[in-house]
């Protein structure tokens, strides 16, 4: 069990975190970070959440999140986007880039301050790539957590 | 016996990184950059993204991260496979 | 003498990977020898991310980038190429480490000398 | 679509592992997914190998607007990672995929009362994927992605059985012994990037200079890929791994090692052709490393008394026996006259001697783990008087241990004879070697048989049946494949072998990507 402390400053801190986390997948074609980046941020911003619980709250909280499902869904958009470039080009072929779907604006040339509307299908397989980590840094530090703290109950 | 030879081994290593080390070429003037150089400058116009480290990461070499995500993912379904028997979320 | 001095980043990169391997061949706890292939993974990482710096180069992201940048960026591919391996790397950590819990269940020890039941 | 099949070789097998865990607790559903995956994998890889024998190398650039548009317009470097299968490659893939499919069929029954076996289907998948990508692959940095898949799938494999400490004491082996490889991989891939700025194979190979870095480069690659292909002395994961992974994980398994085997081809012949042609002792280290190893593998297998640390002993000695066959054609690279006399034969021996070790291999961990699946135990001693009871088995494991000890009319005779003929040609000692080797893996079978299948019925087996049929018929296709590439191994030869041998010799077919730049 953890002090009060931690767990005061673990509800304000999460939701600062994940905000933070998403941020850096959507604009990975922009600044600096991308799927993996945010993704572990994600993560890191949960995994926060299941230490400062004891392992009986972490139980509830996770109980109704299919991670494994979410991992799955992140790692299939990511091959579907690679597989609908096959239809025309290539595998993993950037379709959307200068196509004006969304995300498909062309990007000015040189140095701009930065349009959220440009990628083609980066943003898409960041997303998906995010969902991806999240999920999966999430259930190792999970099951690692539920180990631990199950010796510490009996 | 064992731990000299393991000795001798790792100092003869130990000399052939550090030969190759003072023989490479030397740091911050890459000699060949082509590649590089056609990412830099084309980045802009066929990902249209701004940051080219995630165009190289995701278009030009997009399939080396389709790998990437799937490393992570065999290392998921191993980690929860090696530690099924132990609680989890199932009983 | 002065290619050594230029190299020095390649040279601490040759340090590490000797601490590397004398950690995986020379320690007996399990947990240390993880940590020795993680530092041959910094290693070489930092090694690959070595090899795609350019003499006052900067990074190559061009929102909001200094007025100078565009002639002088540092390589991308390497940056990339690292970003790829580190994700490996955790991958490997990851699954090598819920061995170590296995191992640790069964044999109640890290101790390396101690574990091996597979012989011969 | 056809330009499309190396893409589609990935993609399947991927989108299988992506979506078995989604099957949850239906154990049975997932099992006959993961046989459908695997069997459209193999159908796809028999499209590609007709194609590439067709229509020789064939190219596949990722995210480029054409397949085989290898070089950006104006640019004289290749930007994009690709895919570049040759007859060698594709002979690989027909392997990997016939394999996991057979391994998928195994497995049915094999492990169908473990729990996790969702992951286990998963894992299975990947290591396919790793194995596939290795093989086809014509850029550095991916290979050495893919090998980290195989190897980390591999592991995972290796532990799969958890509530044995055994099995995870050899998983984490395995890992840290592939992790240490593939980190190595990637630091002389790294050296070579520094050197040439560039990741594709056939441009560096074209580039490559008789410099240090890349002498240290070469050394260091095919030193990891050596000891990720169980050559001594870094042998001793193997028969740790092959012991413990589940039997129907075992031919997948075989096949990634043999992957490795396939990049250390790929890095002599292929990636350091300007330095291998001029020194020929490169030739001969391989040729010595097999000598090795194959002697000391057998001298090991002969003290064993569990039956399928026995048989991986025997898989390094196996190992031995490629290594010198596509050795003694590496030393005769440069000589036209004297690669025309026998080094081609001598290369094609090795590869030949590849896809019987794996199928004979297989078959005979296979029935390894048809006695454990019956009698609960690996030890020989505990065995005894199973033929009556087990008739399948026993013939499957005849046909297999005939095999591996060369006797003809069997696949095993027909590749070693390639190798012993042409290894007279380079040092008849060698010949010498290979022939004692080949009479220790024969005495060794004879006691496992003996001790197994023969003697009188024990008593606590009273009640053994024969294993299920989805084992069976596992089982019956693989002894049928050695009957009938020991039965007609000139056809075998004429279709896939030599094609993928003059694969290896005409490197420069390679280099210029099949003739499109």
């Amino acid at each position: 069990m953890t002090t009060v402390i931690i767990r005061t400053m673990t509800r304000i801190l999460t939701p600062a975190i994940l905000v933070f986390g998403s941020y850096i997948i959507l604009h990975g074609h922009l600044t600096p970070g991308g799927g993996f980046q945010g993704g572990a941020v994600f993560a890191s911003g949960l995994a926060l959440l299941i230490i400062a619980f004891s392992r009986k709250r972490v139980k509830e909280m996770f109980e109704k999140v299919p991670l494994s499902v979410f991992e799955s869904i992140g790692a299939l958009g990511f091959l579907g986007i690679g597989l609908m470039g096959i239809v025309m080009y290539t595998f993993l072929r950037n379709f959307i880039a200068n196509s004006g779907a969304p995300f498909g604006m062309p990007t000015p040339e040189g140095i701009n301050p930065g349009f959220l509307n440009t990628g083609g299908t980066l943003p898409y397989l960041n997303i998906f790539v995010g969902l991806k980590v999240l999920a999966g840094l999430t259930s190792i530090v999970l099951i690692l957590f539920l180990i631990l703290r199950r010796e510490e109950n009996e | 016996m064992r731990k000299l030879l393991g000795i001798i081994a790792l100092t003869v290593f130990s000399i052939i990184l550090f030969l190759t080390a003072v023989h490479l070429r030397s740091f911050g003037s890459p000699p060949h950059a082509e590649m590089d150089k056609y990412f830099i400058e084309h980045a802009q116009k066929e990902a249209s993204a701004n940051n080219v480290v995630t165009s190289v990461v995701f278009d030009y070499r997009g399939f080396d991260t389709l790998g990437e995500a799937t490393v992570l993912f065999t290392a998921v379904s191993g980690v929860l496979m090696a530690l099924r028997h132990y609680g989890g979320r199932k009983k | 003498m002065n290619s050594v001095l230029v190299n020095l980043p390649f040279i601490v990169v040759a340090i590490l990977l000797a601490i590397g391997f004398y950690t995986i061949g020379f320690k007996r706890n399990l947990i240390k020898i993880i940590i020795g292939v993680e530092i041959l993974e910094g290693a070489v990482n930092m090694f690959i991310v070595a090899l795609g710096y350019v003499k006052g180069g900067y990074a190559p992201i061009y929102t909001q980038a200094p007025s100078g940048a565009i002639e002088n960026m540092v390589l991308p591919t390497p940056q990339a190429l690292t970003l790829t391996s580190i994700v490996i790397g955790v991958a490997v950590t990851a699954l090598m480490l819920a061995f170590a819990v296995n191992i640790y269940k069964t044999y109640g020890t890290l101790d390396v000398s101690k574990v091996r039941r597979l012989r011969g | 679509m056809m330009e499309h099949l190396p893409a589609l070789i990935i993609a399947i097998p991927l989108l299988g592992a992506f979506a078995a865990p989604l099957f949850k607790r239906h154990h049975k559903a997932v099992s006959i997914w993961a046989i459908l995956i695997t069997g459209i994998t193999l159908i796809v890889s028999l499209l590609l190998t007709r194609e590439v024998l067709v229509k020789g190398i064939l190219v596949y650039v990722f995210g480029a607007k054409s397949p085989t548009l290898v070089l950006p317009s104006g640019y004289k470097v290749p930007i994009r990672i690709m895919f570049e299968v040759d007859a060698l490659g594709a002979f690989m893939a027909i392997s990997a995929t016939l394999m996991s499919f057979v391994g998928a069929l195994y497995s049915y029954s094999h492990v169908a009362h473990e729990s996790g076996l969702e992951k286990y289907y998963s894992l299975l998948l990947l290591l396919e994927v790793g194995i596939l990508g290795m093989v086809l692959t014509g850029d550095l940095f991916n290979l050495f992605v893919f090998m980290e898949i195989a190897g980390i799938s591999g592991a995972a494999l290796v532990g799969f059985r958890s509530y044995r400490g055994e099995a995870s004491e050899a998983g984490i082996k395995y890992l840290i012994i592939s992790a240490v490889a593939s980190l190595m991989v990637l630091f002389s891939v790294a050296l070579l990037y520094g050197e040439y700025g560039n990741l594709n194979l056939a441009y560096i190979a074209k580039n490559i200079k008789f410099g240090v870095v890349d002498l240290i480069a070469f050394g260091l690659l095919f030193t990891s890929f050596a000891m990720k292909c169980g050559a001594v002395p870094m042998h001793y994961w193997v028969p740790d791994a092959y012991t413990e992974i589940p039997a129907g994980g075992n031919p997948p398994l075989l096949v990634a090692t043999y992957a490795n085997l396939y990049a250390l081809f790929r890095v002599s012949f292929t990636l350091f052709t300007n330095i291998v042609i001029n020194i020929s002792r490169a030739g001969w280290i391989m040729v010595i490393l097999g000598v090795l190893t194959m002697f000391i593998g057998v001298t090991m297998a002969l003290v064993q008394k569990d039956v399928k640390r026995l048989m991986s002993y025997h898989a390094i000695s196996q190992t031995g026996y490629m290594l010198l066959g596509v050795g003694v054609g590496l030393t005769v690279l440069h000589d036209p006259s004297k690669l025309m006399e026998f080094g081609r034969d001598a290369i094609a021996g090795g590869l030949f001697h590849v896809i019987n070790h794996i199928i004979y291999k297989s078959l005979l961990l296979m029935t390894a783990g048809a006695l454990f699946y019956v009698t609960g135990t690996r030890n020989l001693d505990n065995m005894g008087g199973l033929a009556r009871k087990m008739p399948i088995t026993t013939i499957s494991f005849m046909i297999g241990a005939a095999a591996i000890s060369g006797l003809p009319p069997f696949n095993g005779f027909a590749s070693k004879l390639i190798i012993y003929e042409t290894s007279y040609m380079l040092n008849p000692i060698l010949t010498v070697f290979a022939m004692v080797t080949s009479i220790l893996t024969l005495a060794s079978f004879v006691k496992v048989f003996a001790s197994a299948f023969l003697g009188p019925p024990l008593k606590k087996y009273e009640n053994v049946k024969e294993v299920p049929k989805p084992m069976l018929i596992a089982m019956i296709i693989l002894a049928a494949l050695c009957v009938i590439f020991g039965l007609f191994p000139k056809i075998i030869l004429d279709k896939l072998i030599y094609p993928a041998a003059d694969a290896l010799i005409n490197y420069l077919q390679y280099h210029s990507w099949g003739g499109l730049a």
